[in-house]
């Protein structure tokens, strides 16, 4: 089993669907420590990838070559902070799944990029209160279930779960990275955003995953 | 919600295209992406200053596109940094041969936005330089946060850095005024109510009517904590004392006071903070030589205000002083 | 009630000192009775022009005190006419020999106390025209009421009146071009939300959440009927069509179009609301040569807008290009 | 039995302590046709005489002198539409009232001089919804009572019995003039601020002359 990209159209496609359907859950939980906007960004750019997909001449060729397309997509249309940060994620997970297709081993790759990326680009630690303590333990999980000899599939689900239990945990955190820091202790107590996308988001690729299964 | 829009996806697009109509003479508005530039095109062998954030804060950043301040603004959606795909373009606009400098507000959008912007502009041999403004002092411990929030205080920057650059400063001297104004300005701020995201479509926080948030930012966002109702004079004390004591202001300091609404006060409350805190300046011997007063940093139709003290010197007033000709500022 | 003030009762003498303070440069600020001064005293041979009115609609009128513009300002209480013995001492203060112009809403006690201060203004010996300024259109039948009321084409009265005293012009000729403004400016307004004034301390009307009021003045008082919530574009053209048939715009006509704030109304939708009224006026072949956008003429913190169309000429063109430097308006 | 200076004295505290009382009731009136102004004037301005009053050196001389620092003082403090409207009223009767003692007819006299101030300055007729439909039936039932040989205690009586109705009937009235025209026929229904202020004013009047029985 590998995953090719087909799987990423469907991966992207899905996760626009579970953005969309998300979307005022996010702006809520914005609201409660940040500004409000990031269900309505994420939604603004996954709407614009999905257009972009759709006027596609042809199906992308590769993994990566949809990676790029969400990445430019992502970082000229979502603006905030999420926008810079997803487009740089998948910016290097196109760099990573050039390959026409992934086994798990390159799944893995491909998760870890988009972390560096994440981590690179916003220079927060796990902790703080951020989509990377969604990613870390995303990651991790991933690795692991690789290491185990799991399929793609099963790596995702991995990740997928990983992302959830990271993204839970932040309720507990007091922020001290972004727009929710400057509540200082008033932030603990809520989920943040960001975690929050990075979870629906891994979830659609598990669900894209199985379902090429 | 109650707003004089359209859809809520078009406001921005909108407004800024009713602002173009009626400043042709000063600026001139692109679409797709979206950015605004100053009237008549580059000024040969000026630096070009750019700034632009989320929208929402109006009049900055295009009402201070113009002769003796902005070269161009960026503005983003409600309250979101705008994109590099609209930074950078903009840059090149403005960029006359002498550089570009950037004056961004402190937020992790913002910042992440523009570098990206700046790698594609230098990337297309454009020299460009930064400012960070980060002159809001209600958030207290940069170790445990994004850092300072640039708030009202980017008017004073955009102002006296416009100046530098008309008077015909090369980029390295610009960035420094701009950096000189950065360092000595700060700004706090309270909310009365909180504003409505016209995407979101439900007040930002909630505040009871008997409650005052103290330390907000200019997103809506929630402050640092609230208070009950107060007179006017008590809650102007709130904000000066902790922008005074953190500039170390002394006795014979010169400055400039300005008090900004956020978007829904009537000026004449502004008025009468502004008396108060300048008899508050005046008791620890500090002398107000320039004043300010109006919406200029706005969130939306938020009811509120904030203090900016900026302290100045004979080259700053004199920067602040000269001519300036935009939609929101002129003299 | 929350708002930025001390004492209710304070609050018109605390912002106009709080005024005074910021603009030493242009006005001078008398307090009990409280009036407001162009700075520097009388300009000999120039005819003195006073305005005045409640206080509340900042920055009308203190806010147009200066080069071009007013020579004085009379605030009365929040939305109360001022009295006899304000206005009389002002009226005095600005007379240089070459007579007086009041411009003078038209509500019934404005009318009242300006006459009764220009009876003694004339015992003094001072020749005082009056001009009446009734551009609300909202007011429709003026046999059953007290006739039209000014709101916001007070701006263009002023400005205009304000050139064509400062270039010179006399006292018949100030009033003749002041009341040529009059006959030739239409306004009409809307509100989203109502104000509080202080001393009432609850909203002037009640509004329900998806209701927005339609025809109000700029004292709060409710409009002549209620919509429900619409698009601004639709709003927009509620507003313009009564203004533009009402003046009888023909194709060709050159004009001055102004979208005013009621003071609660974040600039962005102002603009939006400005490129609908342009759109609108473009559609009947009339073209807008000048325009202004903000809150001019306001009511507190009212959310709302009005949309004022001055027919143009040359000469009244050439008198609103002309320099002014007040607080509000300068260019 | 006639009025003189005290009772003239007496009639404006009572006056100043009912509009007072009737502060906010009178704000509520003006705020569902007016501008919400109109009990916070009237009480300025009143208050500003009763401090006029206290700090004189002697007692007035007469009813004309206590007029007079009523006219002025109003005129000065109260602004909008009523301090003209009442200045006038108050200055008329001042010239009306100079008799050191009134008896019914001086009484009626100085109605009909305040009425007539009203109407001087304010040129409304009765049934456009103001103060004047208070006054106009007042001065009626005055003049009536007098002519039936009432004392100035039950002409002034009868006066505030002629405002109370006056007053009542203006709430099925629409507003032709004032700031309650511009509602157009949403002004009925509703009870004329100042009409009522007048019916307070008159009814102090009335029990002043009662109290010097
Ligand atoms: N420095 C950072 N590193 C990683 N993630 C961050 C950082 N700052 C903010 N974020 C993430 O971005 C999310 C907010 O995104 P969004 O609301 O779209 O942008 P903004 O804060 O500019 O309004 C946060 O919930 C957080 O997960
Ligand atoms: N032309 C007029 N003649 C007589 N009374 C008038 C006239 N116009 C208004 N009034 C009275 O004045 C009252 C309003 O007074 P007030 O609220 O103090 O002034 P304003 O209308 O200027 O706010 C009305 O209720 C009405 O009785
Ligand atoms: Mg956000
Ligand atoms: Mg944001
Ligand atoms: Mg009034
Ligand atoms: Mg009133």
């Amino acid at each position: 089993m590998t995953l090719d990209a087909a799987w990423a159209v469907d991966w992207v496609r899905r996760s626009a669907a579970t953005v969309a359907e998300h979307r005022d859950e996010l702006v809520e939980l914005d609201r409660q420590i940040g500004d409000g906007d990031h269900g309505e960004n994420m939604n603004r750019g996954f709407r614009a990838v999905v257009a972009k997909l759709d006027a596609l001449d042809a199906p992308p060729a590769s993994v990566g070559d949809v990676m790029r397309l969400v990445a430019t997509t992502l970082m000229s249309t979502v603006g905030g902070a999420a926008g810079p940060l997803y487009g740089t994620a998948y910016l290097r997970a196109s760099k990573s799944g050039a390959a026409t297709a992934l086994g798990s081993d390159g799944v893995v790759a491909l998760l870890e990029a988009a972390l560096d990326g994440i981590v690179t680009r916003g220079r927060a630690h796990e902790g703080e209160k951020t989509m990377v303590d969604a990613w870390t333990p995303a990651v991790a999980a991933a690795v692991d279930a690789a290491d185990h000899g799991a399929p793609p599939s099963a790596v995702l689900a991995a990740a997928a779960r990983g992302a959830h239990e990271g993204a839970a945990a932040t309720v507990a955190l007091v922020a001290t990275k972004g727009r929710a820091s400057y509540l200082g202790e008033r932030s603990a107590g809520h989920l943040d955003p960001g975690a929050r996308s990075s979870e629906l988001i891994l979830r659609a690729a598990a669900e894209a995953a199985a379902a090429a299964d | 919600m109650k707003k004089l829009i359209n859809d809520p996806q078009d406001v921005v697009a909108e407004s800024v295209e009713g602002f173009g109509l009626a400043h042709a003479d000063l600026v001139t508005v692109h679409l797709d992406p979206t950015f605004v530039v100053r009237a008549g095109g580059r000024v040969p062998g000026k630096v070009g200053l750019v700034s632009g954030g989320g929208s929402g804060h109006e009049p900055l950043h295009a009402g201070f596109v113009g002769v003796g301040m902005l070269d161009a603004a960026v503005p983003g959606a409600v309250f979101t940094s705008p994109t590099p795909d609209q930074i950078a373009p903009a840059i090149a606009a403005v960029d006359a041969g002498a550089g570009v400098l950037t004056i961004v507000k402190n937020y992790t959008g913002d910042v992440l936005n523009f570098e990206t912007a700046a790698e594609l502009a230098d990337a297309d041999g454009t020299t460009v330089r930064q400012v960070l403004v980060n002159d809001d002092v209600a958030v207290e411990d940069s170790l445990y946060t994004a850092g300072r929030r640039g708030v009202a205080g980017t008017v004073a920057v955009e102002k006296i850095a416009g100046a530098a650059a008309e008077r015909g400063d090369d980029l390295d001297a610009v960035a420094a005024v701009a950096q000189r104004v950065v360092d000595n300005v700060r700004t706090m701020g309270l909310a009365l109510t909180a504003c409505t995201v016209p995407h979101v479509g439900r007040p930002s926080f909630d505040l009871a009517d008997d409650e005052i948030e103290i330390g907000i930012g200019i997103h809506g966002e929630p402050g640092r904590h609230r208070v009950g109702l107060e007179p006017a004079d008590v809650l102007t004390e709130k904000l000066l004392t902790p922008v005074a004591d953190d500039l170390g202001l002394a006795r014979g300091d010169r400055v400039l006071l300005l008090v900004n609404g956020m978007g829904g006060t009537p000026t004449s409350e502004l008025y009468v903070v502004y008396r108060r805190a300048r008899a508050l300046l005046s008791e620890r011997g500090v002398e107000v030589t320039r004043s300010l007063v109006g919406n200029y940093v706005t969130s939306l139709e938020m009811q509120g205000a904030s203090v900016t003290v900026l302290r100045l010197d004979d080259e700053l007033t004199a920067l602040w002083d000269a001519p300036v000709r935009t939609a929101a500022l002129r003299w």
